[in-house]
C-alpha cells in the first residue's frame, strides 16, 4: 500500500526535474550522477524547494498541490531528512541536537543508536559515522512519517563504512518508515533500499531491485554504474541473434536484437580469461593482451584490450597471468547485453 | 636568494607604517595629557554628566539598533529581492554624510517642521533637543556599520542548518532564535563593536539636532567641545577617557562565546563565497 | 507675586559659554558656533533665547520671522593670539606682514571672518591675507591651533583667548580700528515660555548680568536698553 | 495558523523602521533643497574648487589606505600571531574618535610641536594645513573601516589555494599578487566603499589637522560649513551633491568583476569542508 | 634505488607524526583512518607543514634538515601536489590554471590529460573527474620531481571513479615518478600502488604489497581496512594450533600462535557457508542464522552472527539461502590470523 505518493516537476537551472513515485512503507534508493536531480527530490517532499507543479500526499493529507495552492511548510510535514554533511547544529551538544527535533524519545534514541556515552559532546568532536549517527536520531526524535537520507554514507572513511551501512540496514528494517535514501553508490543502493530509482538529468530513467537492474541495464549511465564494461558498436541482425562490430575491430554476438549504433554491456564477472580459444559454449571472443592486471580481495581484475574481466586469484595464478601477455577474453552471447545509444554516452 | 624576503618584509613595512599612522596620534594624545588630570577627570561634574550621558545614550542606540538593525539585517540576508545590492548601498550611504548635514537631516525628518513633525506631534513627541534626539543622531550614524556586519554574518550561517531546522519541525522564529542568531552571534558582535566605537565618538550630528545641554544632551564628544573653551587640557584629558573606555569595551565585546571560535572560519568562507 | 518659572533652553554662542552659567545657573544652555545654532532655529529647534556673537544673524532670523526682535546686549574685541613660545616672533600686528607666517583668520561667511578682514583694512594691512593658511569657521579651532603651537598667529575675540591665556600671547589691537563687534539676543517666536524668556534676557542686560560679562572679557553697550521689548 | 505570518511580519515591519529611519533623513534634505539650487552649485566657484579638492584628497587617501591596508589586513590575517585580537582593536580604536580630537591626536603626532615634528622638519615636511594633512586625516578616520573589512576577506581565502599556489613554484609575493588578491577582491572593495564613503564625508579631523581653505584644503564638507552662515540652502545643496556623488561611486564600486559569481560555489564548498 | 629520502617527526594536535620512508620511482600509497597525519606527510614533503625534527633530501638535496637549518619553502621544493579538493583557482580558465605552474608543456598536457576542449573552460564548469584531470595536469606541468596525490579519488562520482582510477593508474606507469598518494580506499591503494603504508595514530604500523597486507594484516585496523572479518576472543595453545574461544562463545582453532585476548581475522571469501557441517577440512564451523543477506555484483554477502561470508550468487541460490535460515559457516584453521590486541580496535 502507497502511503507516500509524489508526482512533481521542479525546475532546475539546465533541465526540469520531473518525478512520479509512490512509495510504500520500503527503502528506496536514487542513485545518479552528480546534479542530476536527486537532492532535490528530498528537498522537494521536506518542503524545502517548491515544485512548479504537481502534487504531494502523505496518507491522505495533501502537503504539497500546485492545483489546490496548498504548500504546506517544512516544519508541518512530518519528514525526518538526514543531510549529506549531516548539518548537526555546531553549538548544540548532541543531546541538544537530537531534543531540537523532540523530546519525548531522546534518551531512547541516544542508547538505540549507541550515541550515550557521547550525549553531552559537541558535534565538532564526533568521528564521522558517529555524526552519521546523530543526524540519524535528530531526525528520528521528531517521529517522522516519511525518512529522507541524502547520501548518509558519503562523508564516511571506507573502512567504517561496512559496518555503518549495516547498521544502518538494520534500523531501517526496524522502523518501518517509506525512506527515500540518495547516493552515488550502487553497492550501497544494493545494501540498503528493496528498489533502486535511476535518475539522469531530472528523469527516472530505471526503478527496480538491485538484481534487476544489475539484469537488464535500462541505459549506458546504469550499466556504468552497475560496474559493466560498455563499449560501442554498430549492430545488425545475424539470423536469431544480433551481429555487432566493435568500433575496435572484433564481431561479438548478442541475443539482443539491435540494429544501428548500440552499446554493449558485458559484466566483468560473465568474462572468461584463457590462454587460447576455450572449449566452452561462449560464443565470443576477444583477443588481446593484458595492460593491467589487479588483485581485489581474492579476485583479479584483467584488462583485455577494451574489456575488463574479472577472474578468482586462483584462476589467474594457475593461468600465469601477466601484463603484457596474450590471452582470449570469452562470454556468451546471452551476457551481451544491447542497448540503445540515444544519448553519447558519458 | 636576497630577493625571497623582499615580500615578507614589504608586508612588514607597510604593516608597521599603517599601525604607526593608526596608532601614534592616539599615543601623542596621551603624551599631552598629565596623568593626573586624567584621574581628575572622574571627578568632575560636567565630566561625570557627560558621561553618564553618553553611556545612557550609547547604550540605548545600540540596543536599538540591536533589534531593529538584527531583523533588518536578517531579512535582507535570507531573502533574493531585485534592487538588494541597492538597499545595502542606500544602508551604507548615511556615513558619507558629514554630520552636520547628517543632523540637518535628522531635523528635517524628525524635527517640529520636519516630514514626520506633525505625526509626532500627534504623539506629543518633540525630539529634537532631548536625549531621545542624541540616540537616534547616534544611532543614525552607527547603524550602518552594525547592519552591514549582520548582513555578511547572517548570509555567513550555512543554509543547510537553517534547513535541517525548518524539517525538524521548527518555525521560521524559532529557527532564527535558536539557529541564525547563535551561529551568528560572532559577526553580530565584530559589527556592534565597530557601531559602538562609532556611536561614542559621534559629534556633529549630535551637537546640531540634540544640541549640547549639560545632564541632558551633553555626550563626552560635546563635552570636550565644550572644555574646550575652558581648560584645554581638561578637554584632552576627556578624550583620552573616552579612548580608554572605548578600548576596555571593545576588547570586552571581542570576548566570544565559548563555541564561536570553532566555528568563526566557517563563518567567514561562507560568507565570502555568497558575497562575491 | 513671582510664578514660579520653568527652566528655559538658550541657544548661545559658543564663546559664552563660561559666562551664562555664571549670570543664570539655572537655565538650560546649548553652546555652538551662532550660525549652527540659526541652522537649528530655521529647522524648527524648541528653544526660546537665542544669544549670537553678531547681530546680522538675529537680524537676519528676525526678518524671516524666526525670532523676535533682537537688542545687543554685549560686545566684544578682537585680539591676535600667538603661541607662547611664539616661534615666529610677533610682537604687534605688523609683524604678521613677515612672509612664511602660518596665520588663521575665520571665513568671510562668519563674523569673526567678517570682523577680522574689517580691522585689516583699518590698519591697511589686507596684504597679510596672503600669509593665510586656513580660513576657520570656529574661534575655539583656531585657538586650539595657536595653543599647539601649530599656527603662528590667529584673529579671535578677546574672551575667548582668555580662555587659554596660559597657552597663548594676547596681542592687543588697536581700539580705534576695531569694528564694532555686537552681540544680538533675542526670544524665539516658537517659544513656550515667553515670559521666562524675557525675564532671562533682562537678566543678561541687568547690571549684575553686564558686570559678569565684563569680568569675563566682554564690553559694555553704550546706550543699551535694560529691559528686552521683543516684538 | 493566525500565529505563523507573525514572524515574518515583524521581520517586515523592523526592516521597514530601519529603512525609513536610515533615509527619511537623506529624503528630507533632498526636499529641502530647491532643484534648481542643486543644479546651480555645479556653476558656483567654491563648490568646484571643493569638489575637486575632495575628489583629489579622497582619491589619494584611499590610494594609500589601500596601498598600506591591504599588505597590513594580508599580514594580520594570515599570520597567527599573540595580541592579534588586541590588534584589530587598535585598529578600530580610530573610530571612536571624537574628530576634534582625532584633529589633535594628528597634530600631536604630525604637527610642527608634534611626536614626529622635527623628523618631518629634516626633511622639510610641513604637514598642517596642506593639502597632504586633508589626505592624512581623511586616512585616518576611514582605513580603519578598510583594514577591518580587508582582513575578514584575507581570512575568508581558501588556504588550499594559496598552498596550491606555492607549490606550483609561486613566490609569497606572486602568490598574494595572483590568487589572494583576486579572490578577495569582492570583499575588499565592499570595505573600500565603506571608506570612500566615510572619507568622502569626513569634516572634524579635517578641519582641525588641515584647516580650509579654498582651492587647496576646503573639502566639500567643508565647504557646508563655510555656507552655513550666509546661505543656508546652499550648504543644504553642496550636502545634496555629496550624496548623489557617493551614491554614485557605491553602486559603480559594486558592480563586481566578472568571475566571482562563477567561483562561489567551489569557495563555498571548499570553505565549508574545512568547518566540517 | 631511492630517490626521496624522508625520516621525519611532525607535532600534531594530539600525537606526533613519525615517519621514515625511502622512495624510488615507484607509487606509495598511504592509506589510514581519518586524521592519522596521512596529509601531514604529503604537505611536510612539499614545505607546507615544518617537521620538528629530521630530514627531506631528494636525490643528494636537501629539501629539509633540522640539524642543519634547511627548510626549502615550497615553491623551491619541486613536488607536484594535488590536493584532495583539488584547489583549483576559481577565477582562472583550465589553460591559465596549468600555466601557472609552468607554461612549457601546457599543450602537450592539455591533450596528454584529454582536457582540449575544456581549456578555456573555468573549474567551476567542470565534472568533478574534469577536475581531477586539471588538478593533475597542473601538478605535471611544473615538471616535478615528486608526485604527492591526497585522495584524488574521493571527490568522484562512484560510477566515474573507475575510469578516472584507470587512467591516473596509466599515468603514473608513464611518468616514473617517485609518488605518495593518500587515500582511504583500500581499493584505490591496490589498483594504483605498488606498496601501500598504513599510517595510524602518526605512525607507519604496516608497509607492504596488497596482496601481502591482504595475507597478513599487522593490526586490526589493516584487516577491516582490507575488507576482513574481525572478531575477539580468548587464546591458548592447543597442541600444534591455537584454540580461540570467541566472545560468543564458539570455540576455533588458528594456525597461528597467540595467547590471552587476540584479535581473530577471517576474510569473507575464506568462508563458506552450507546447510550442515561441510565434508571438507575446514577445522572451524558458526552456526547461526542469517541475519541478512546482499546481493552485490554476482557475489552474495551472508551475514551468519558475526561473521559475514561471502560466497557465489550460484551457491547462495543452489542452497536456497534466505534471511533467518541455519547455515553453517566454515573456514580453516590457516585461514584464521590471530592479532595482537595492543589498542582497543575502532
Ligand atoms: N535552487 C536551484 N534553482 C535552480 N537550479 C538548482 C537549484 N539548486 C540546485 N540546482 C541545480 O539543479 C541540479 C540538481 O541539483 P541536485 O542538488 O538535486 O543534484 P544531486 O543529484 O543531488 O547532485 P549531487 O549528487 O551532486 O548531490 C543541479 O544541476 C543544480 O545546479
Ligand atoms: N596545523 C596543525 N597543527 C596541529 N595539528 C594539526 C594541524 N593540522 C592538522 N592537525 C591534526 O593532525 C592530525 C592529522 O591531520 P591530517 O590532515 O594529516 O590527517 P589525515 O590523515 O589526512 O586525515 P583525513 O583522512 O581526514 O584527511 C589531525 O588530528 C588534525 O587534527
Ligand atoms: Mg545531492
Ligand atoms: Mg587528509
Amino acid at each position: 500500500m502507497d502511503i507516500l505518493n509524489i508526482d512533481i516537476t521542479v525546475p532546475l537551472r539546465s533541465f526540469a526535474l520531473e518525478l512520479a513515485l509512490p512509495l510504500g512503507t520500503e527503502t528506496v534508493a536514487l542513485v545518479g550522477p552528480s546534479g542530476a536531480g536527486k537532492s532535490t527530490v528530498l528537498r522537494a517532499i521536506a518542503g524545502l524547494a517548491r515544485p512548479s507543479r504537481g502534487a504531494i500526499t502523505h496518507a491522505g493529507e495533501t502537503w504539497f498541490s500546485s492545483e489546490r495552492g496548498i504548500n504546506l511548510a517544512p516544519e508541518d510535514r512530518s519528514v525526518g531528512l538526514v543531510f549529506q554533511e549531516y548539518a548537526l547544529f555546531p553549538h548544540m551538544s548532541v543531546r541538544r541536537n537530537i531534543a531540537y527535533g523532540g523530546t519525548n524519545r531522546v534518551d531512547e534514541l541516544l542508547e538505540r543508536l549507541h550515541l550515550g556515552a557521547l550525549a553531552d559532546a559537541r558535534p565538532g568532536q564526533l568521528s564521522g559515522g558517529e555524526r552519521q549517527r546523530v543526524a540519524l536520531a535528530r531526525a528520528l526524535a521528531r517521529d517522522p512519517r516519511v525518512l529522507l537520507l541524502d547520501e548518509p554514507l558519503t562523508a564516511l572513511d571506507a573502512h567504517t563504512k561496512a559496518s555503518v551501512r549495516a547498521e544502518l540496514r538494520e534500523l531501517l528494517r526496524e522502523i518501518q518508515l517509506p525512506t527515500l535514501l540518495v547516493t552515488h553508490d550502487f553497492e550501497d543502493a544494493a545494501v540498503l533500499a528493496q528498489q533502486v530509482g535511476v535518475i539522469v538529468d531530472g528523469s527516472l530513467v530505471q526503478i527496480d531491485t538491485p538484481a534487476a537492474l544489475v539484469a537488464a541495464p535500462a541505459n549506458p549511465f546504469v550499466a556504468s554504474l552497475t560496474g559493466a564494461n560498455l563499449v560501442e558498436g554498430n549492430a545488425r541482425a545475424h539470423g536469431d541473434l544480433t551481429e555487432v562490430i566493435l568500433d575496435e575491430g572484433t564481431t561479438v554476438y548478442s541475443t539482443d536484437s539491435g540494429t544501428g549504433r548500440v552499446g554493449i554491456v558485458i559484466y566483468p564477472w560473465e568474462i572468461t580469461v584463457s590462454a587460447g580459444k576455450p572449449d566452452d559454449s561462449s560464443l565470443n571472443h576477444v583477443t588481446g593482451t593484458i595492460t593491467s592486471l589487479v588483485t581485489i580481495d581474492n579476485r583479479v581484475r584483467v584488462q583485455v584490450g577494451p574489456l575488463t574481466a574479472e577472474t578468482s586469484l586462483g584462476s589467474a595464478e594457475r593461468l600465469r597471468l601477466k601484463e603484457g601477455g596474450q590471452v582470449v577474453a570469452s562470454f556468451k552471447a546471452t551476457a551481451t547485453r544491447l542497448l540503445p545509444l540515444l544519448q553519447p554516452p558519458r | 636568494m636576497t630577493r625571497r624576503p623582499l615580500f615578507p618584509f614589504s608586508l612588514l613595512v607597510a604593516t608597521v607604517i599603517s599601525g604607526a599612522f593608526l596608532l601614534l596620534p592616539l599615543i601623542a594624545i596621551f603624551t599631552r595629557i598629565p596623568l593626573s588630570t586624567l584621574v581628575d577627570q572622574l571627578g568632575n561634574q560636567v565630566v561625570l554628566d557627560a558621561l553618564i550621558v553618553s553611556v545612557k545614550t550609547t547604550l540605548i542606540a545600540q540596543a536599538l539598533i540591536l533589534l531593529f538593525g538584527t531583523p533588518t539585517a536578517y531579512l535582507i540576508a535570507t531573502r533574493q529581492f531585485r534592487g538588494r545590492s541597492l538597499a545595502i548601498t542606500l544602508i551604507e550611504l548615511p556615513l558619507v554624510l558629514p554630520p552636520a548635514v547628517a543632523g540637518i537631516g535628522l531635523f528635517a525628518a524628525f524635527g517640529r517642521s520636519g516630514l514626520l513633525g506633525s505625526t509626532l506631534r500627534v504623539f506629543g513627541l518633540e525630539l529634537p533637543f532631548t536625549q531621545t534626539a542624541v540616540v537616534l543622531a547616534v544611532a543614525f550614524v552607527a547603524s550602518p556599520l552594525y547592519v552591514r556586519q549582520a548582513i555578511a554574518s547572517f548570509e555567513a550561517v550555512d543554509q543547510s542548518l537553517v534547513d535541517a531546522s525548518r524539517t525538524l519541525g521548527a518555525s521560521p522564529a524559532r529557527t532564527f532564535a535558536r539557529i541564525a542568531l547563535p551561529l551568528a552571534v560572532g559577526g553580530l558582535a565584530a559589527g556592534a563593536a565597530l557601531a559602538f566605537a562609532r556611536g561614542l565618538g559621534e559629534f556633529g550630528a549630535t551637537i546640531m539636532f540634540a544640541g549640547s545641554f549639560q545632564g541632558v544632551t551633553q555626550t563626552l564628544p560635546l563635552a570636550i567641545y565644550a572644555e574646550f573653551e575652558n581648560r584645554f587640557e581638561v578637554a584632552l584629558a576627556i578624550g583620552g577617557l573616552l579612548v580608554v573606555i572605548s578600548a576596555l569595551l571593545l576588547v570586552a565585546l571581542k570576548i566570544r562565546l565559548p563555541w564561536t571560535s570553532s566555528t568563526s572560519t566557517s563563518l567567514f568562507l561562507s560568507a565570502r563565497s555568497r558575497s562575491s | 507675586p513671582r510664578r514660579t518659572s520653568a527652566q528655559i533652553r538658550v541657544l548661545a554662542a559658543a564663546s559664552l559659554t563660561n559666562v551664562f552659567p555664571q549670570i543664570d545657573s539655572t537655565q538650560k544652555y546649548s553652546f555652538a558656533g551662532s550660525d549652527a545654532l540659526a541652522a537649528q532655529i530655521r529647522l524648527g529647534a524648541p528653544a526660546d533665547v537665542f544669544a549670537s556673537a553678531n547681530t546680522s544673524i538675529p537680524n537676519a532670523l528676525y526678518a524671516q520671522g524666526f525670532v523676535e526682535k533682537p537688542v545687543v546686549f554685549t560686545t566684544n574685541k578682537l585680539v591676535l593670539v600667538v603661541p607662547t613660545s611664539n616661534p615666529a616672533g610677533i610682537k604687534t600686528v605688523f609683524d604678521l606682514r613677515q612672509k612664511g607666517i602660518k596665520l588663521l583668520v575665520g571665513t568671510p561667511t562668519v563674523p569673526i571672518g567678517i570682523y577680522t578682514r574689517t580691522i585689516l583694512k583699518n590698519l591697511a594691512l589686507t596684504s597679510v591675507l596672503s600669509n593665510v593658511v586656513s580660513q576657520e569657521t570656529d574661534v575655539r579651532q583656531m585657538l586650539t591651533k595657536v595653543a599647539l603651537n601649530e599656527a603662528d598667529a590667529a584673529f579671535v575675540y578677546i574672551t575667548d583667548a582668555k580662555t587659554v591665556d596660559d597657552k597663548v600671547n594676547v596681542i592687543r589691537l588697536p581700539a580705534w580700528a576695531q569694528p564694532p563687534i555686537r552681540y544680538g539676543i533675542a526670544v524665539l517666536k516658537s517659544t513656550q515660555n515667553r515670559a521666562d524668556a524675557v525675564a532671562f534676557i533682562n537678566k543678561v542686560l541687568a547690571k549684575a548680568g553686564q558686570a559678569k560679562l565684563r569680568a569675563a572679557g566682554f564690553g559694555a553697550v553704550k546706550n543699551g536698553v535694560t529691559t528686552y521689548a521683543g516684538g
